[in-house]
Order: structure tokens, then C-alpha cells, then sequence
């Protein structure tokens, strides 16, 4: 009896849970411009879904109280990938065929990008991916656009670098992981162009807790200068593992780390290395005539204001996405083709990773430009002139 | 008899609806969240003939659906193999090496086996991961073509939804065959006790290799559907977790239930939709809801409802007989 | 019918059996006994495969058995059942019979899934087969039951008709009366005397001496891991050892 | 290319990585030698102890060793918990069970976890300085140091409490045979108590002390779980040597197929001699043979 009861109890717990939410899903009003968004909020890579969702909706908070576009709401509809391409397909669908979106910003990763890609495709729907993988606008696809800086961009900021300071033979140590490994394709296939020798190619995996074992071997190999690809926190313990290992080599960093968490993790370790990064955490050491400034100083104070940390780069792709599709809709209305075709028509415009210019043959919109070296001196970011 | 007639006449009317669903659907995202669900009741149905039927636990299964992604993936993006002929190959090829690692691993019980199963999961994702080459690695492979059927193209959620479910609801109607025969009886004997089982003359061990080979087998088909439902892959989707999202379908749907599997490949297919409202719950819920299912419902919500259902027609009969 | 020669088993440090021989003639009923920790469950184990004896012989008719598995001993003809009593709980009565006529079925995996008609057939033999041995056994009337809700007696009634189904040509029990209560006994021992008409050759390790002596016709003492007496109850009765082993125990 | 400090650096690096496996291979080995589970949750306890940590040092402002101790407190607290409210009430008590209770166990708290602390990684300070030490040409931080002697002392007091003290001994009865524990007075169920309060206490502090050297965020438990349960297995479930030889036979294949043979595969290297050992020998490479009775 008692046994019934509980079974009856929890069985309709579960399932009205089930329910409820099922029905709180679907939405009611339909006037507003809704805005899809994948971003891996969880899982793996939420370290890039994260402050993308969270920008994302902040961009959309602040253009409606300032009215709307042309008196219209928009509204933002999100969903987590999880950086599972699956979730993201199945994401898509729900936002093209349910929710029926104008246009999609995201997904964070590569990988789901590349899984979506097929989708909006068929559906006709734009999409400004906020992944960095060259191949998802190599060959261009019609409706799929990126904001963020291609891998081969940051490539060629620490290559030029070190034909300035004479150093030609490098060891790479890249994390096992899509950010890593799309580092390592481009550092490899970029390396000849610029003179570089590849002495030492190591991979660390994504929860390495020790990599004094790679950095021993690289260290017998007589590189002249440490290139490492990763996100947090792996590189952080490269940086106290060579500082450990009393490694004086010059130790370069990707874009992956430029946040101040990094320096928090890798403290006294992380002093004198030197990474390409966005402008956005060197904001206000940017010289007054920069094109980007107002933009970049928009955004680093907007975010510290509502969610009282730094904003970093992952999230200026989520806003560069966002005033990009402002700008489209802005001036050609809400139906998905005539944003595909504004966007296209978009020219210099600047905003958090760089200053964008599309064209029919170019869906990445960026040059090197986009990165400025910077170094780690007394837990600050320095711009390297 | 009469409850095998019961049971096909539940097959046919399962199989009714399921075909039927896609002309309530037109043009809706639900029928994707379908085609997805789809592919992941064949999972937790293998998954469950080793789990539910035999008793034994495998923390590894991604590793078998993965493979059969690749497999399928590399065959027909660097060879010009016939997407059909590569699923057959990949399927193959993941019976074969569960042939071959089944003997030892399924020597090992419980906690072990667990741990053995795991560990195999892992070494396969490393290898999904490191073996840039062929498998692109963790940026993943893409360009995988649909399948097709002479003028017929598998490329949008209808016709997938069809293919994919006319290849699960076949895999369930087999192995609701199975659970009903000698081979079905000898697992479940098995799954009871195993000493008991061996001495009634059911070499255990065979059996459970054997079973162990067709749900990998299932797993890769899996694979292979899903490989060229997105035409992308990449190892993120193989991984310990996914054996884990597994085990949690099996597991809230019913040990030993086919049916139990739908349900159970349902609710965490769509579970990230319930939750939107809260969103980042999920891994919490997961977890509860194996614990919870686990101590108070050990043959899983179709269970639950069976007894339920039982209880309350027992109610009704017994509250009209004390009427009469 | 079964001889054993010379088993010697050793735990640890732990000498369980020593040096026990002895044989079992064909449609014969023998009963081992012995005080608690006499070795007997201990010598079961062996003879069934499924401990591995650390010296010592084991022979079926003429066949050397000594490192057989239990799987394939069924095959052979030789069954046992359990002191706990082993059943197949999440199963129906029918269906734990139906497990004993698994060797005497052949369909694969395939033709189980696909359900092939000789599949069909060969389900519809075994099926029969097994409702004769509950009718043998009296069970008929509970054959949809789940066996993990049957009373203790019929359980043990239950294993026997499972092993029965193997139509073995020797059956061990262990301790089959045990938990049962005095009319219970009696049906058993009715059971196993018509188990030997059917030409099988039983086996029972017990304690209940009342049910040994009426049933059995020659009986092994142990005590202490060796064999003490071997012979008809009346002999064993009357054997000085066996007298001072369970005074000294008791 | 090869020189000998190179050598020995990777012999150091596996050394003290090795030690950390030991310690979360304790863990594991003291519940399942009391209760018979593998508490696959084991590396989430793991978790909390760095956890825990930080969110006292960084909230409460208390000093460090206050702190730890608070801190080892508080995830004993949630082990209690996860005994008291998952493993107690259950009345199914197959392995199978048991396996998927600990998992699900695992999923929650790290979920809870990532709920409560957000998803960010988080560094400890070094007990004592960053200062590395010089070991014929290579070098080790003053942390791995620590990591050693918590080791030692470690294997010393579950030694001293298992093989003196009287619960000790009482806990090892109830895993060798609960019911006859049980009969001569033990209350099992308190020894199973105390095996998750042990094997709690102990996994929280082994991921305080590497919080500064690995750093730690809601996800860490997972594989450094895995790691310390191989290195129970390839010890033999022992809750003394066998784990520690274990662990540093772990580090040292890990760091030296690293160093020589790939860093990409140096976790197959060591799941694969998980699984050989598991089908070889089960009972581990430094236990004895012992026959079971069934």
C-alpha cells in the first residue's frame, strides 16, 4: 500500500516535471525578432559558451531599453550544445522550425559548427558561427559567416614576431582537443612560409595535470622558443611546469588564454609570456585613434557593470554576432535572405575581434590586424609594440 | 500464448504509431528530435540486451557506437565505398573486435567488469582523438555522405525519420523475439544466477561474448545512422559521458524493457528541451534520477507504470466486487 | 557410475578435503553426511566443476571429469542443486524449467531473434517437456508464478524439476530437506525414489539422518576432510567411528 | 639527445604523480575493503576537498590550515551523506546496483558542484613556495614533497588502524564476512559508515594537497578518479603498499611512454595495462594468490 503510493508519487513528479517544462517551452507571443543562439554553455568548452550567452543577451538587453530596432523587441532564444554536434543539429532544428528565427549566432565550437553548418544550409537561415576554425568559411558557404579570428591569424602574429627576433627553431605543445589541434594544423602548415623549424611537436591531453614530462623532451630538443595552444587551465600549468623546470626559453601563448584567469592560475609563472589576443583586454591601453575603442570600452565596461568580471574575447564574438545582425536588420528588416545579403554587403565595421569587411568570397571578414601581441608584466596585459 | 499474442498485438500498435507520428509532424523540429531519439533507442535497446538481459554492465558502449561512426565516416570520405557496403564493414568490424576483447572482459564481474569496460571506452576515444590522419581528430570529419535508395535521398528528417525507425523497430521486434526463447531464457538465467545457469548447462561465458558481439554490432549500425544522418563527426560525441547518457536511458527506462529503452532514449533525448528553464540542471537531474530510479524503482519507469497499472485495475476489481 | 579418487583440497592454509576416494554405483541413491565443516558442500563443488581441486581425480562412467565446467558436466548427465536454493527469481516457474531444457536445444541467436520455424518448433518441445516435469513434480498449478515468489518448499521442489529437466543419469542434492518441514520430507522422499525408477542415480548430501536412512542405500561419512566410513545404513549405524564423531561433535 | 637529468626528470615527474594516484587510490581501497563497492564517486570527494578549500580561503578569509581542516570537515560531511542517504536504504544490493548508485552519486555532485562554483578552474597557493629543488639536474617543487610525506603518513596510520586499533579490526571482519562481524557484535552498518568517512577524509585531502600543483574545477574528479582507481587495481585493492607501488608504477609508465614513446597516447599506455592486468591478474601485481570461497 505504502509501496503504491510512493511508485504513484513519484512516477507523477517526474512526469508533470516532465511536462510543465515541456509546455514552458513553448512560446506564445510571436511579434518580437527572435534571435537564435547555440552556445556550449555546458560541457567541455563552456568556458567559450558561457560568456558568449551571456554577452549575447546583454547586447539584446541593452538595444531593447534603448527601444527595440525600428520599435520591434528582439528576442533571444538560446540553447545549450553542450558542445555535442548532435545537440547542436537538434538545436538548430528547433530554432529554425520552432522557433522560427530570423538568423543564428554561434555555435561556440568548431565542431558543432561544422554539424549545423548542413542545417542552416538547407533551411536557408544565416548564421554567424562564433567558432574559430578556418574550415567553416573555407570554401565559403552561402549562408554561414564567423566573427571570430581565424587560427592562422594568431599563427602569423607570433611567427612575425619571431622573424623579428631571429628565432627560427620552435617547439609547439598543443592540447588534444579541437581548439589544440586546429592550432597545431595551422602552426605546421603556416611554418615553412615563415621560416620556421619545427624541432618538438607535442600534444598534452585536456585535464593533463602534469606536463613536465613533454617539457623535459622539448627542452632536450634545443628549440629556441615554446609555442603552446590551449585553454585554461592546461596552460597554466605549462607555465608553472617550465617555470619549475627552470626552462628559460621564450614561451608564447594562443588566444585561447588571454583572460585574466590565466593570469590568476599561472601567478608568478605567467610573468613574460607573450600571446596574440583580441583588443578587448588591452582596451584602454589602445591608442585613442583606434577604430575599435569605443566599441571595445562599450563592451569591457558593459559587462564588468552586469556581471562583475572581465568581459574576454570569447564573448566580443557573441557581441561582434550580435551588432553585426543589428546592423543587417536594421536596415533591411527581419526576413533571413536580405540579412544574408546585408551581411555580405558589411564593410568596416568594428567591433570586438577586429574590424570586419565580408565579401562574396570572404565570410571570415578579418585580417591579422585583428591580433595585437601582448605580454604578461607584474599580472598585467601589456601591449608588445 | 495468449500473452504472445498480447505482446505482438503491442508490437503492431508501438509500430503503428511510430509510423503514423510523421503526418501529425509536417515540417515540425520535432520530427529531428525524433530521428535523434531514434538512433538512440537502437543504442539503449543493444545496449540493454547486455545490461538488462545478460546482467552485465559495459561503461564503453560509446566506444562501439563510435566506431561504427568512423568506420562508416572514413570509408566513404577517403575510399569510394558505397555508404550501405561501409555500414555493413563498420558493423562488422565492431562485432569483430567485441568478439575478440569480449572473452577476457566479460571473464570479469561487477565492479570490474565496470572498470574494464571504462578503461576500453577510453583507449578507444583516445584513438578516435590521436589518429588525426584518418579521423580528423578532434575537429572532426566532415562531408560524410547521406545514404540513398535508388532515386530515394536519406538528407531530410522525414526520410531519415522512416530509415532510422524501420531499422529500430526491426532491432526491438528481434530482440523482444530473443528475450522469449532459449538464448533470451539462458541470459536472463544469467543475469539471476549464474552458477545456477552453468550447471543447468548454459555456458555462461560463451553466451555472454555472444551477446556482447551483437550489441556491438547494433551499437555500430547505430553509428553508422548517425554518421550519415550528420555528415558530421567528431569524438566529443563518443566519449565516457555518452556511455554514461547510456547506461542512464537503460537504466530510467527499465532493465530488460525494449520498450523501457524507448522511453528511456526519449526522455534524455528531449530532456535538455524540458529543461530550458533550467538550464545547466541537467547533469544534476541525470544523476538524481539514477540514484532515485536505481533504489526505488529498480525496473525503471516502464516498471513503475506496469505495477502502478496493475494496482489500480486490482482497485477497480476489487471495488466493483465488493459492490456486486 | 561416478568415482572419485583421491580429492584433496586445500584453502589457504586450510585443509577442506583429504585424500577422499570413493565410488557411486549406477541407479544407486547415496547419501554423504558428515558433522558441520565435514567438506561435503566442499566435495560437491569439485565433482560439479565448480571449485578446482588441488589433487585428486574425478571420473563419469569411464570419462575423467576432474577439470570439467560445470556447463559441460551438464551435458554429460550430471546435475546438482543447491543448498540455498538457486533459482531464477525474476522468471516464471515454467521458464526456470525451461532454462534445464537448455541442452536439449539447439537454436542459435539468429534463429531465436528471427524466429525461424524451427525455432517455433523446437519452443513448443521444450515447452511441453517442461510442463511434464512440474506435472512430475507437482508444480503444474503455480507455472506462471515468478519463482522468487514461491514458498520455500516449492522451491526446492522447483530446482529439482529444473535439474530433472537436464534428464541427467546422476543428480547431486544438497541438502535437500533442509527447511522443510516433516510432510514436506516425506513428499521428497517419495520424489527421489521416483527419480531413481526413472533409472537416474542420485546423490544427497543431508542432515536430516531420518530421511537418509529410509532413502539411501549406502552412505559416506565425512569428518573433517576425510572419508570415516563408507556403507549400507544399518553398517554406518552401527560403526564405532561414526558414533564417537557426532558424540564428540554433539 | 638523451642525458641522464632528462631520465631522471621523468622518473621524478612520474614519482610524484604516481604518489598522487596512490592517494586517491586509497580512497578507494577502504571502502571497498570494508563494504565490498567500488565507490565510483570516490573522485569527486577528490574534487571537494580543493573545492572546499578555496571557497573557504576566498569567503570566509580563514587561514589556510583552518581551512583544509574545515574543509576536509565539510566533504567527510557530504561522504556521511552520500552513505547515510544512497548506499543505507538500499535493499537490491547487486554489484550492478551499487556500480550505477556511485555513478549517479558522482554525476550529482559534480553537478552540484558546477551549480554552486560555477565552471571556472581555480589555483590554491603552494604550501610552502614556488621555489623548485634541484635533484641532479632536474627539478621537483616543494608541494611534491608534501604530496610524499601525506603519502607515508598515510600508509602508516592505515596501517597503525587497521592492523592495531580495535575498530580497525572490526572493519576489516565486516569485509571479510559481514554476518559473522554482525554475530560476534559489530555493527556492521557503523563500520560501513566510518569506511566512507575514512575514504572521504582521505580523498578530500589528497585533492587539497594537489589543488596547487593541478589546479582544480567542478570536473577534475573524473579522471583523476580513474587514475587512482588503476592504481588500486594494479596494487590489488590493498589500502597499504600495494596501492602506493601501484600509483608510482602508474606515474612512471605514464611519464616515461610520455617522454619516449608519445604524450598523445600516454593515457591508452596506462588503460591498457589496466585492462591486461584485470585479465591476467585480477587480484593485482603485488597480492598474493588466494582462492575464494564462493
Amino acid at each position: 500500500m505504502k509501496r503504491c503510493l510512493f511508485l504513484t508519487v513519484l512516477l507523477s513528479v517526474i512526469f508533470t516535471i516532465l511536462f510543465v517544462f515541456m509546455a514552458g517551452t513553448q512560446s506564445i507571443a510571436a511579434s518580437p525578432i527572435k534571435i537564435g543562439a547555440l552556445f556550449s554553455i555546458s560541457g567541455p568548452a563552456a568556458f567559450l559558451g558561457e560568456p558568449e550567452r551571456n554577452t549575447a543577451q546583454m547586447v539584446v538587453d541593452e538595444i531593447n531599453k534603448a527601444g527595440g530596432i525600428k520599435g520591434r523587441m528582439l528576442e533571444l532564444v538560446v540553447i545549450d550544445t553542450q558542445g555535442d554536434p548532435a545537440k547542436a543539429v537538434q538545436g538548430a532544428n528547433k530554432l529554425i522550425k520552432d522557433d522560427k528565427v530570423a538568423a543564428i549566432i554561434g555555435p561556440s565550437t568548431t565542431g558543432d559548427s561544422m554539424a549545423v553548418i548542413p542545417v542552416v544550409e538547407k533551411a536557408e537561415i544565416p548564421l554567424i558561427s562564433c567558432a574559430a576554425g578556418s574550415k567553416i568559411t573555407e570554401p565559403v558557404k552561402k549562408w554561414v559567416f564567423k566573427t571570430a579570428q581565424n587560427d592562422a591569424l594568431a599563427v602569423a602574429k607570433i611567427y612575425e614576431y619571431l622573424n623579428k627576433q631571429k628565432i627560427s627553431k620552435i617547439a609547439i605543445l598543443t592540447v588534444s582537443d579541437g581548439f589544440g589541434s586546429s592550432g597545431r594544423e595551422q602552426l605546421v602548415a603556416h611554418a615553412k612560409e615563415f621560416g620556421m623549424d619545427i624541432i618538438s611537436n607535442e600534444t598534452y591531453g585536456p585535464k593533463d595535470t602534469d606536463m613536465t614530462a613533454q617539457l623535459t623532451k622539448i627542452r632536450a630538443g634545443g628549440a629556441q622558443a615554446i609555442i603552446c595552444w590551449g585553454t585554461n587551465p592546461g596552460p597554466a600549468v605549462i607555465a608553472r611546469n617550465v617555470k619549475q623546470l627552470g626552462i628559460k626559453l621564450p614561451l608564447f601563448m594562443s588566444h585561447g588564454v588571454s583572460s585574466r584567469k590565466f593570469i590568476e592560475l599561472a601567478g608568478d609563472a605567467a610573468e613574460g609570456i607573450i600571446l596574440p589576443s583580441g583588443r578587448v583586454i588591452v582596451a584602454n591601453q589602445m591608442p585613442n585613434s583606434d577604430p575599435q575603442k569605443k566599441a571595445l570600452l562599450s563592451y569591457v565596461n558593459g559587462y564588468k557593470t552586469i556581471y562583475k568580471i572581465e568581459g574576454d574575447h570569447f564573448g566580443g564574438h557573441a557581441w561582434d554576432a550580435m551588432m553585426l545582425l543589428k546592423g543587417a536588420i536594421e536596415k533591411v528588416g527581419d526576413t533571413p535572405s536580405a540579412i544574408r545579403d546585408q551581411l555580405e554587403k558589411t564593410t568596416k565595421f568594428s567591433g570586438i575581434g577586429g574590424t570586419f569587411s565580408y565579401a562574396a568570397q570572404d565570410h571570415a571578414g578579418l585580417t591579422k590586424d585583428a591580433f595585437v601581441l601582448v605580454e604578461v608584466k607584474n599580472q598585467n596585459w601589456k601591449l608588445v609594440k | 500464448m495468449i500473452k504472445e499474442k498480447r505482446q505482438i498485438l503491442i508490437f503492431a500498435l508501438f509500430a503503428l504509431i511510430i509510423l503514423l507520428v510523421p503526418l501529425f509532424l509536417k515540417g515540425s523540429y520535432f520530427l529531428n528530435v525524433l530521428v535523434f531519439i531514434g538512433i538512440n533507442t537502437l543504442l539503449a535497446v543493444a545496449l540493454n540486451l547486455l545490461l538488462g538481459y545478460a546482467g552485465q554492465i559495459s561503461l564503453g558502449h560509446a566506444a562501439f557506437f563510435g566506431l561504427g561512426a568512423y568506420v562508416s565516416g572514413i570509408l566513404t570520405t577517403r575510399f569510394p565505398v558505397d555508404p550501405w557496403l561501409a555500414l555493413l564493414i563498420a558493423a562488422m568490424c565492431a562485432a569483430a573486435l567485441a568478439f575478440v576483447i569480449g572473452f577476457p572482459i566479460l571473464k570479469l564481474k561487477g565492479h570490474y567488469l565496470a572498470m574494464a569496460t571504462l578503461g576500453f571506452g577510453i583507449i578507444m576515444y583516445i584513438f578516435f582523438n590521436e589518429t588525426v590522419d584518418w579521423t580528423g581528430g578532434p575537429s572532426g570529419l566532415s562531408g560524410i555522405p547521406n545514404l540513398r535508395l535508388g532515386p530515394l535521398i536519406f538528407d531530410n528528417d522525414r526520410n531519415n525519420y522512416y530509415l532510422i525507425w524501420m531499422i529500430t523497430l526491426g532491432v526491438m521486434l528481434l530482440s523482444i523475439n530473443l528475450s522469449q526463447s532459449r538464448i533470451g531464457r539462458a541470459l536472463r538465467a544469467i543475469n539471476d544466477s549464474e552458477v545456477a545457469a552453468r550447471v543447468m548447462g548454459v555456458n555462461a561465458h560463451i553466451l555472454k561474448v555472444q551477446i556482447f558481439t551483437v550489441s556491438a554490432f547494433i551499437s555500430a549500425i547505430a553509428g553508422s545512422l548517425y554518421a550519415y544522418t550528420m555528415t558530421f563527426i567528431s569524438p566529443t560525441s563518443f566519449g565516457f559521458n555518452f556511455s554514461v547518457e547510456l547506461l542512464t536511458m537503460v537504466i530510467i527506462g527499465g532493465l530488460g524493457s525494449i520498450y523501457g529503452s524507448f522511453l528511456g532514449a526519449a526522455i534524455l533525448t528531449m530532456l535538455p528541451e524540458f529543461l530550458r528553464v533550467f538550464r545547466d540542471f541537467d547533469i544534476v537531474i541525470y544523476g538524481l534520477m539514477l540514484i532515485l530510479i536505481t533504489m526505488f524503482m529498480p525496473t525503471g519507469l516502464i516498471g513503475g507504470l506496469e505495477t502502478l497499472f496493475k494496482i489500480i485495475i486490482g482497485k477497480i476489481k476489487g471495488s466493483t466486487a465488493r459492490n456486486a | 557410475m561416478l568415482r572419485v579418487e583421491g580429492i584433496t583440497q586445500i584453502f589457504g592454509g586450510l585443509t577442506a578435503l583429504e585424500n577422499v576416494s570413493f565410488s557411486v554405483a549406477p541407479r544407486s541413491i547415496t547419501g554423504i553426511i558428515g558433522p558441520n565443516g565435514a567438506g561435503k558442500t566442499t566435495l560437491f563443488n569439485i565433482v560439479t566443476g565448480l571449485y578446482t581441486q588441488t589433487h585428486g581425480k574425478v571420473y563419469l562412467g569411464e570419462k575423467n571429469i576432474s577439470f570439467f565446467e560445470p556447463e559441460v558436466l551438464a551435458r554429460l548427465g550430471l546435475v546438482r542443486t543447491f543448498q540455498n536454493v538457486e533459482l531464477f527469481g525474476q522468471m516464471s516457474v515454467l521458464e526456470n524449467v525451461m532454462v534445464g531444457l537448455h541442452t536439449k536445444s539447439k537454436s542459435g541467436i539468429f534463429s531465436c531473434a528471427l524466429k525461424l520455424p524451427g525455432q517455433i518448433k523446437e519452443e513448443k518441445m521444450v515447452r511441453e517437456k517442461a510442463r511434464n516435469w512440474l506435472e512430475f513434480t507437482g508444480l503444474t498449478d503455480l507455472a506462471d508464478v515468478a519463482a522468487c515468489n514461491l514458498p520455500f518448499g516449492k522451491g526446492r521442489l522447483l530446482e529439482i524439476s529444473r535439474a530433472m529437466a537436464v534428464e541427467p543419469q546422476i543428480i547431486l542434492m544438497d541438502e535437500p530437506a533442509a527447511g522443510l518441514n516433516s510432510r514436506e520430507t516425506a513428499v521428497l522422499a517419495e520424489l527421489i525414489r521416483k527419480i531413481q525408477d526413472l533409472g537416474m542415480t542420485i546423490v544427497l548430501v543431508e542432515h536430516d539422518m531420518e530421511l537418509v536412512m529410509d532413502v539411501c542405500e549406502s552412505i559416506i561419512v565425512l569428518n573433517l576432510g576425510k572419508k570415516l566410513a563408507h556403507g549400507t545404513p544399518r553398517e554406518i549405524q552401527e560403526n564405532p567411528a561414526v558414533i564417537a564423531a557426532y558424540l564428540g561433535e554433539d | 639527445m638523451d642525458n641522464p637529468s632528462q631520465l631522471v626528470q621523468y622518473i621524478l615527474t612520474g614519482l610524484s604523480n604516481g604518489a598522487i594516484y596512490a592517494l586517491i587510490g586509497f580512497g578507494f581501497a577502504i571502502i571497498h575493503n570494508a563494504t565490498g563497492i567500488l565507490n565510483f564517486a570516490q573522485g569527486e570527494f577528490v574534487m571537494l576537498g580543493g573545492m572546499f578549500t578555496i571557497f573557504i580561503l576566498s569567503f570566509l578569509n580563514l587561514p589556510l590550515v583552518p581551512a583544509i581542516v574545515l574543509a576536509i570537515v565539510l566533504s567527510t560531511l557530504v561522504g556521511i551523506l552520500f552513505e547515510r542517504l544512497a548506499i543505507r536504504p538500499l535493499k537490491n544490493v547487486k554489484p550492478l546496483s551499487l556500480v550505477i548508485i556511485t555513478i549517479g552519486a558522482s554525476i550529482f555532485i559534480r553537478g552540484a558542484a558546477m551549480l554552486i562554483w560555477g565552471k571556472d578552474t581555480h589555483a590554491l597557493p603552494a604550501f610552502s613556495g614556488n621555489n623548485p629543488l634541484y635533484v641532479y639536474g632536474a627539478t621537483i617543487m616543494p608541494q611534491h614533497l608534501w604530496i610524499f610525506g601525506i603519502t607515508l603518513l598515510i600508509i602508516i596510520a592505515n596501517k597503525l588502524f587497521f592492523s592495531y586499533s580495535i575498530l580497525g579490526k572490526a572493519m576489516r571482519a565486516c569485509a571479510y564476512n559481514a554476518h559473522a562481524a554482525s554475530l560476534v557484535g559489530i555493527d556492521v552498518k557503523i563500520m560501513v559508515l566510518l569506511s566512507f568517512v575514512v575514504s572521504a577524509a582521505i580523498g578530500s585531502m589528497a585533492g587539497i594537497i594537489i589543488a596547487p600543483l593541478t589546479m582544480t574545477s567542478y570536473d577534475v574528479g573524473i579522471m583523476l578518479g580513474i587514475k587512482g582507481f588503476c592504481a588500486v587495481i594494479i596494487g590489488g585493492m590493498s589500502s597499504g603498499l600495494g596501492t602506493v607501488l601501484g600509483g608510482l608504477l602508474l606515474g612512471l609508465l605514464e611519464s616515461l611512454g610520455a617522454g619516449y614513446i608519445s604524450a598523445s597516447y600516454k593515457d591508452a599506455i596506462a588503460f591498457i595495462i589496466l585492462l591486461l592486468i584485470l585479465f591476467i591478474r585480477p587480484e593485482g601485481l603485488f597480492k598474493q594468490k588466494e582462492t575464494q570461497r564462493v
